[in-house]
């Protein structure tokens, strides 16, 4: 029973946390340009993150260390350096794009610009780590986050076509638009393999003090938290293909995003839509805030602990009070979120192999993990998909900048 | 050494951004235009409040003016400029006009000017046509 | 046992299970034709700015003096006190008195004690 | 003499006539009570796949490429190490007199 529960609220957290700034504005933008031809994007995003939200809680749960701690034990400072700076320029990029989802959302709830609301909402996020526990954070945000469900009913309630919809999710190349398209596509890859989630996720282990009698109940929890998760980011992508796309629109501001769900659901869905972004990117800029502090924090061997008093691990929460500080900076100067989403997430999809390859390095490491190490199936999954995404990347993003 | 590599490399790329073509600025014009339409039917069924409706509404017809500039600058030689302008100008006119009608809840006047910007959308469209045609 | 897979980058604790930081180096001591011995255990950010590049130490050399705790040596710690070496090494100290959390007591101090809710970092 | 061993790490090393060995990649120690003595240094690529402990990931690679000693792996006793300028090692013997580790 209490395996039950552990693995219920496990899923659930998954997909509550699935969605963020991310995955709603690349999978709406890919809808409203492309139809329904972008969904393969999703799909093999999605099973490459179920292989690798399964081996960081694997990893963590028998060898009991992080993938930060390991990345840092096996590869030595000098590389680790790379990648630290790597990850944070990235994650730094998609924090200051989350926190301007929050301030989006309340923009259009209230009128009030999202330069307004940066340090307002900077400040809760920061409080909310201050006086938040890990618990508190990976599963009331969560909870409040299955409220993006309703993309997937708005999806179904405007009688989608089942057989393009299953024709999209095999790759496809593009005629006309070769270079929006592979963009997109990279952009998605981005936004669904996230690294940040993989340290918070095993960071998460070895807060809740996971064993290896956890390594069936995490196989679940990621198989059907990712998958359903996937399905929602599929949601948005069908709504946006079904509603946006007839009336011509090519996604470039969030004032067009928000319009997403108002013929499917006329009475809520425009409250609806501002709601979820704004829970769906208040958990996501949570998390992200974490995991960069978790990544400085066991890379440098400092205490480390969402649910300690502050002056307990000192450096841990000093380190994201200023990442969180100085990501109000940009939006203060007005920035324009959506800009800087697609672009951070082209970039995580771009720096993959930075964070994906020591980490395949590590699941195959019979010293860590001795008979529970990775087996060729997952090698070759995560393998292929880390080079489709930086093959992908490597070739559409200078095309992205030549095109203007 | 490492520096002038980079250098070089950048001017190369910043030469290699050439300004939209004159096909995808109508497109964004079309996209501007689709997204009031979208965002007034929205107002008139009562789905969106109305100070987002209005904001979205002062946006589009910005955005749609900054595009006619840079469009009109260097017109496309495949239709008559005078009545690119001319729609144009007069689309994002109505824009700002509805989006005043929107402050004075005035529905049954935005209907209107809702149905002509519909015609507005057509006409674009049919110019969009041609210079996508003969490119 | 090899040194740099076993040994260099592992978490250190303290006699209290307290993390006291990373090895961040290891200073052997050669003699003209006794056996090389590891003396001591390097910790802070000197010695891993160092494995970066001089430039990046003499940088951050100038900005410590600025800001932060007053120390002006590596904290080196005798190979003597290791207990035992394994999924981290347990030393026979206590971090406090080695100087290896100077920075994690400073900002607790200067910087998180001082927001409200920050704690103090002493209590137990 | 003292010298820091994470910047003796990837160092290349000589033989005693001058001819490249391959870098340094690990220290093999032995612990007695409460010393840690260095018995070797190994030297080569193959060091370097085992400090990283991914054999299990390079062995698949080597047996597709049907190579069974693609990489080197030396492992010099300390007593063959003249380390007196640490950025320039060299050995005491000749390259062809190493011994393979494995």
């Amino acid at each position: 029973m209490k395996k039950f529960l552990q693995i219920a609220l496990g899923i659930v957290t998954s997909v509550g946390g699935f969605l963020e700034i991310g995955s709603v504005a690349t999978a709406a933008q890919a809808g409203a340009s492309f139809g329904y031809k972008l969904l393969w994007a999703i799909f093999i995003g999605t099973i490459c993150l179920i292989f690798l939200v399964e081996m960081s809680g694997r990893f963590s749960a028998v060898s009991k260390h992080t993938i930060v701690d390991a990345m840092r034990e096996r590869f030595g400072f000098p590389f680790f350096s790379i990648v630290l700076l790597g990850m944070v320029l990235v994650a730094f990029m998609v924090l200051v794009a989350e926190l301007g989802g929050i301030g989006l959302s309340l923009q259009i709830l209230t009128g009030i610009g999202f330069p307004w609301w940066a340090i307002p909402v900077s400040f809760v996020v920061w409080l909310l780590m201050w006086k938040g526990t890990f618990g508190l954070i990976e599963n009331g945000v969560s909870l409040l986050g299955l409220v993006t469900i309703c993309f997937v009913v708005a999806a179904v309630k405007l009688n989608p076509d089942w057989h393009g919809a299953a024709r999209g999710l095999l790759p496809s190349l593009e005629g006309d638009q070769k270079a929006k398209y592979g963009f997109i596509a990279v952009s998605i890859l981005g936004a669904t393999i996230s690294p940040y989630l993989m340290y918070f996720y095993s960071s998460g282990a070895i807060e809740d003090e996971w064993d290896v009698s956890y390594i069936p109940i995490n196989r679940i929890i990621a198989v059907f938290g990712m998958s359903f998760g996937g399905v929602l980011s599929m949601g948005v992508l069908v709504t946006s293909a079904l509603a946006i796309q007839p009336n011509g629109i090519d996604i470039d501001k969030f004032e067009q995003v928000a319009l997403l769900m108002t013929t499917a659901l006329p009475r809520w869905g425009f409250y609806l839509f501002a709601v979820s972004m704004l829970v769906a990117c208040l958990g996501a800029a949570l998390e992200i805030s974490l995991a960069i502090s978790y990544f400085f924090a066991q890379g440098f061997g400092w205490n480390w602990s969402e649910s300690l008093t502050p002056s307990k691990d000192a450096r841990f929460c000093f380190t994201y009070t200023v990442i969180i500080l100085v990501a109000a900076i940009p939006l203060l100067l007005h920035a324009d979120p959506i800009k800087v989403t697609m672009i951070s997430m082209a970039l995580t999809a771009a720096t993959l192999p930075l964070a994906i390859v020591p980490f395949l390095f590590l699941m195959n490491d019979p010293i860590y993990l001795g008979e529970h190490r990775n087996g060729w199936i997952s090698n070759s999954v995560v393998g292929i998909v880390i080079l489709i995404s930086f093959v992908l990347a490597v070739i559409s993003i200078p095309l992205q900048i030549i095109g203007g | 050494m490492r520096t002038k590599r980079l250098l070089v490399l950048s001017l190369i790329l910043a030469a290699g951004c050439k300004p939209p073509t004159p096909a995808e600025q109508m497109d964004s014009v079309l996209s501007w235009i689709g997204t009031a339409g979208m965002a007034g039917d929205a107002w008139l069924r009562h789905t969106t409040p109305d100070t987002y409706t209005r904001q979205t509404f002062e946006l589009s017809s910005k955005t749609l003016g900054q595009i006619s500039k840079d469009l009109l600058e260097s017109p496309p030689t495949m239709v008559d400029p005078a009545a690119l302008d001319r729609v144009l100008s007069e689309t994002s006119k109505r824009i700002t006009r509805m989006a005043a009608l929107i402050g004075a809840k005035n529905a049954p006047d935005f209907a209107r000017q809702l149905d002509s910007l519909r015609n507005d959308q057509k006409t674009v469209k049919a110019l969009a046509d041609s210079i996508e045609a003969k490119q | 046992m090899d040194l740099v897979r076993d040994v260099l980058d592992k978490r250190l604790m303290d006699r209290e299970d307290c993390e006291m930081g990373r090895v961040d180096g290891l200073v052997m001591r050669i003699g003209e034709n006794s056996q090389p011995r590891i003396t001591h255990i390097e910790i802070g950010g000197r010695t891993l700015w160092m494995r970066l590049h001089p430039g990046i130490a003499k940088l951050a050399a100038t900005l410590a003096r600025r800001w932060g705790p007053k120390r002006t040596t590596t904290v080196r710690i005798p190979w003597s006190h290791v207990v035992a070496t394994g999924k981290e090494l347990k030393l026979d100290v206590e971090a406090r008195e080695t100087g290896a959390i100077d920075w994690e007591i400073w900002i607790a101090r200067h910087i998180i004690e001082r927001i409200p809710g920050g704690g103090h970092e002493e209590e137990e | 003499m003292e010298i820091n061993i994470e910047q003796l790490l990837g160092t290349k090393v000589c033989d005693i006539d001058g001819n490249d060995v391959g870098r340094i990649e690990e220290f093999r120690v032995e612990r007695d009570g409460k010393s840690c003595l260095v018995d070797a240094y190994l030297i080569g690529a193959s060091a370097l796949i085992q400090r990283l402990s991914a054999w299990t990931l390079v062995r698949p690679i080597e047996r597709f490429l049907n190579a069974r000693k693609i990489y080197t792996i030396y492992r010099v006793p300390w007593q063959d190490m003249d380390l007196t300028d640490p950025r320039h090692p060299r050995l005491r013997v000749r390259k062809r007199d190493l011994r393979h580790a494995k």
